[in-house]
């Protein structure tokens, strides 16, 4: 296992299906001669050429477009849109085009592709280059939606996007570029669909997803140490599919369920484990389900605006301390 | 007609075969029958919804049709009965469609805006303005990456050349070299509203051509000769690695914009004007003037309503689609699950 | 009191607040000459005439920009979207630039414009332009996103919207537009942010919207004929501001909610409403929550398959039969 | 440069009042110190994220910021310090508000590609390319309607071009005949993709003006004469009723794309070549040239240097914004509540 950079398991993922399979290409701006303004994409030109990494016009809809209509004849495009925010840009193409191409079609239309993008905040970039969409992209029926949390589940889950016959939208959260762990050498490929219970406890489940994950691991350690509460944490990793399964479980075992969720609170992914849990979990339920949210407004940007919008460890502990007792 | 010459006709016109003048009135006059059946199956409330027809505008789609590979791929609008049909697509899955039935092209899933048939080219119908363009260069792009010289063709309206997604997809397609047809079919109209009140240049593709770098290209898309000479040129410029073509094919949608629009908004006479230039008995009399005879061109029409008895009977006879179906195919797995 | 159809109502509204302030201005594609393609503008231009009311060429982007630029330098743009499915060309307009201009600028930019859009299945008209897109909006913060189900509503409410001073999206549900209902007379402008009691029960709180109500309302009135199943029915109207204190007493009072949603499963509007009552009036449940919503696919056109996936009245009896016993 | 020229000079080239000059001298000096003076706080990390400088670039600001009306409005890009300054925005509040102090124009919550200030016609900057093109459209109708005879520009770069609401806004503003100006500077790249690779034709703007039924027009984006003078014609045109320009302005970034870019793919000496035209010692030298004293000149830098340190130390005296902030202002009624 060597130790890799959750932005250099980008690339190694990429890498890794580009090398297998000829018929994976990659798009997006700035993404081949510079390496993409988050240096995710770094050597893949070198190593695959101009013909399978190609930079872009600032057009979205193309770029999401060419890799629809390249899919659907034959290749397995890996799309980049350099912001989750531009999703808004594209909309259309992702979700009334990808998402619903094979459905409307009664299944004659194959969309084998990946639409990776940077996701979330944390970096002081404003409203307009910091917002985690994930349930922009679960609200759509058709499409898949990943996001990891550690650098090992990059690489596996990207690798598994690109051989998934269906859409996926992968996001990658920027503020977890440079974190480092331990990535599986060699040839390595995840699943989709499957939530990792990251952390045993009994007086909670936590769920969390990409960044928030880490915060929530901190807060279950904090509230297990200084407050004597034990908290299980689950990863959820994909959002669609959903791992029902491991989520419902966990939450029986403890009896309560905090969802940690980095967007804003309407509408989000928590809500909608909240109201999964809330109909068939129910009997099991000792107490509310709580979701811990950014509050529903914009991003601020200047560092202590953001950092205190945000879902903190301590605002986790601080909200657990005071709701599960 | 100025309008509808064709401004750079630097190349001398070539002439069209004997047997692609037969074939381009075959396919002009099942497109026309189809289309008028389907109004008739409205009328009847057979058919539900919305539909958008072509009647008028069957000279492109035939052009089109006839100039094309069997292996070159066609993206269409909501009006795209004619395109999907002239590239070989089942008429009865065509009606059926319409009609929501189980023999539909796509089982009732998707109705008359997206009719699809992969197995003929026919990449799908798109009923949301200016998609397809940019998806077109994508398969364009598909089939320059693997190298099998088919070329796509997507055929929009005068209405979307206003959109930003046309705008993307030809400078995309011009800086990627891709070989894609693109064909505005100008029919004076968005819906209700004159092109001419909304946009800012008289020829809305045609006189954009420029700003990627494209000659200004129009044709007179009631002349199915025409268009297929000028397909004929566009496709092979593609499949050589010449790169993109935009045409702009002026015509005239004979009924209203879809189903609930009776018209009202067309000055008086204009349709009348281009009833007279009807493709259907503009293409008869070329026929005839070129020496075919009444008799071959009576059973040409015979079979050809034949043909369209025989689809409507098909798909009348079809069963419904099944409620199962609403459970399938979102997903490759042939499923719709979304949880374990 | 005359009864007017929910188009008229639509017409009525824009009208009446056309009349009281100059600053009113609409634009949309086909809305002015063709009066909007579902006849819910006829007459407007010829009264208010072409500066006021003005068609657009098919560039959705500029449509909602333009309203936008308006709103900020003085005027109160009503914006036409013809079909909700559409605001996926101009998303970036809605989402990015609309929704956040106020609260970024600090409070600068002031915002006062109204959104109307189509909504909505049951039209056979296929995947792209039938969605229940309430969701997408309410998930944006800076956005009121408001949902009629009656003629009257529909006028008092967007008489609200437009003098509301912030940016409200106003959906109309295509497959109300021919329904009939009393509308006040003369001036009349209504609240957001305030639901609606329909029908009290005792078993039971139905949360419905829009079309929604109308079928809440029969299955509740075929839960007590037949089944002696009593149902509270609340028609939300407004998502944002969501009248939480209405949906929180009324399920406190029956002990069960469920939410009734034309939006395909995944972060439905229904959701949220879910995860508020699971956590603020969790003690007062009775038993599980549940969503009743269209399956997590796109809409199929064909009749009988759109009428099978929409949720009808008989199959909230059924689920409510099934799931409250 | 064959390609500063301006492409339809038909016009004489009216003269640039002495006062005019000075004033443009001064402008261009106070947005090169400001901007500076951004960089050396980058590098102190007293300025977090991301920000975009437009050294280099500072002739296009001025020439415009000078030949505006006061009740004009101006939308920028997340590069808009320049132009937001170049309206008569507070120093301080703008260095504030890229150090995210209480002083900022926007509190700290908009940050440096957000810079807004309504009281001085500042409409906002964004950072979502293309977008400000139709907002801009807006206010120019907006105008219109009103009768006040305002106009909006709205600056963008050569990357802006190929995204689908450059073509939209333009359409839209020309068949409205809106008072507004598109002023594109051309500084040849995208972020880090030099603009020639991504598009169909060489002047992202100008060779597409014709598209709109516009004259195409170029101008040398260095030269804040030529900048006024092209932006005084296109202004009268817009209070004229006469509709909307659009302007290619050729220019060149000193430094990277932002922050975090060393500007590594540029080939070499193409930045040295740009600095010998910078635009700021260009003009000192027609100052000069025109008669103006070296004591002048210097003084005026002084003064302008003077400001800037004024404003430097202003924000970074200004306290921090309070967490309360945070729930202020998403709705008009100063709250950020979604329910009762
Ligand atoms: C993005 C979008 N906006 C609006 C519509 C509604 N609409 C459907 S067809 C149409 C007119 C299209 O005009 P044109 O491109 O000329 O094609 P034609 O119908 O004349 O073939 C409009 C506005 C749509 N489907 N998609
Ligand atoms: C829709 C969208 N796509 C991509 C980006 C990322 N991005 C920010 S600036 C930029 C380059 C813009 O180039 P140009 O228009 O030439 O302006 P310049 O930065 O040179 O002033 C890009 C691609 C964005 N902000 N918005
Ligand atoms: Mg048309
Ligand atoms: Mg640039």
């Amino acid at each position: 296992m060597a130790e890799l950079t959750y932005r250099d398991a980008v690339a190694a993922g990429i890498a890794q299906e580009m090398e297998r399979d000829q018929n994976v290409v990659f798009l997006g701006e700035d993404v081949a001669h510079a390496g993409g303004v988050f240096k995710a994409t770094v050597g893949l030109i070198e190593r695959f050429g101009p013909l399978r990494v190609r930079d872009c016009p600032i057009s979205e809809q193309a770029i999401i477009g060419a890799a629809m209509g390249a899919a659907m004849t034959g290749l397995r495009p890996i799309a980049e849109i350099m912001f989750s925010d531009f999703f808004a840009v594209c909309w259309d193409m992702i979700a009334n085009e990808i998402a619903k191409a094979r459905y409307m079609t009664n299944g004659q239309m194959a969309m084998p592709l990946v639409i990776r993008t940077a996701n979330g905040g944390g970096s002081r970039f404003g409203a307009q280059h910091s917002q985690s969409v994930e349930n922009w992209a679960m609200m759509i029926p058709g499409l898949k939606v990943v996001a990891p949390a550690f650098p090992a589940d990059v690489k596996g889950l990207l690798a598994a996007a690109v051989r998934d016959p269906d859409p996926v939208i992968f996001f990658e959260q920027k503020s977890l570029y440079s974190l480092k762990g331990e990535v599986p050498d060699g040839e390595y490929v995840d699943e989709l669909g499957k939530a990792k219970v990251l952390r045993h406890g009994k007086d909670c489940t936590i769920v969390a997803l990409a960044a928030m994950v880490h915060r929530a691991l901190e807060a279950a350690e904090v509230l297990e140490r200084e407050h004597g509460i034990s908290c299980t944490v689950v990863d959820v990793r994909s959002l669609v599919p959903l791992d029902t399964q491991t989520i419902l479980s966990e939450v029986a075992k403890t009896g309560r369920l905090v969802t940690v969720e980095e967007n804003p609170r309407l509408c989000g992914w928590g809500a909608e484990i909240a109201s999964i849990v809330a109909d068939e979990c129910f009997w099991e339920l000792d107490g509310p389900i709580i979701r811990i949210t950014t509050p529903h407004v914009p991003l601020p940007s200047a560092d202590l605006l953001e950092d205190h919008t945000m879902p903190s460890a301590e605002r986790i502990v601080r909200e657990l301390r005071a709701k599960l007792d | 007609m100025s309008t509808t010459a064709r401004k750079n006709a630097a190349t001398p016109a070539p002439e069209v075969g004997s047997e692609t003048r037969l074939e381009l009135y075959r396919l002009q006059l099942e497109l026309r029958y189809c289309e008028k059946r389907a109004y008739d199956l409205f009328l009847q409330n057979l058919i539900k919804g919305t539909s958008h027809l072509s009647l008028g505008q069957e000279a492109i789609a035939a052009g089109f049709g006839v100039a094309m590979r069997p292996d070159d791929y066609t993206f269409c609008t909501y009006r795209g009965h004619a395109h999907t049909l002239a590239r070989g697509a089942s008429m009865t899955g065509v009606l059926g469609e319409l009609m929501g039935r189980q023999c539909g092209l796509l089982g009732g899933k998707g109705g008359s805006m997206h009719l699809t048939d992969v197995a003929h080219g026919v990449m799908g119908s798109y009923a949301i303005i200016g998609a397809h363009l940019p998806i077109a260069a994508g398969a364009a792009w598909s089939a320059q990456y693997r190298g099998t010289q088919q070329a796509a063709v997507c055929f929009f309206g005068d209405g979307t050349t206003n959109i930003g997604a046309f705008h993307e997809a030809l400078n995309f397609s011009v800086v990627w070299k891709l070989p894609v047809v693109y064909v505005c079919e100008n029919n004076l109209y968005m819906e209700y509203t004159p092109i001419s009140s909304v946009t800012a240049v008289e020829h809305p593709a045609a006189d954009r051509a420029s700003a990627y770098g494209l000659p200004s290209i129009v044709v007179d898309g009631n002349d199915a000769d025409a268009v297929y000479l000028e397909a004929s040129r566009a496709l092979a410029k593609a499949r050589a690695g010449g790169g993109p073509t935009l045409i702009e094919a002026m015509t005239y949608r004979h009924s209203g914009h879809s189903r609930a629009d009776p018209g009202k908004y067309r000055p008086p006479g204009e349709l009348d004007a281009w009833l007279k230039r009807d493709p259907v008995p503009f293409y008869r009399q070329r026929l005839i003037e070129h020496g075919v005879d009444e008799r071959t061109l009576k059973s040409m029409e015979d079979e050809a309503m034949g043909k369209v008895e025989q689809a409507t009977a098909n798909a009348k006879a079809s069963a419904l689609p099944s409620v199962d179906d609403i459970e399938k195919n979102l997903w490759s797995d042939g499923g719709v699950a979304w949880r374990n």
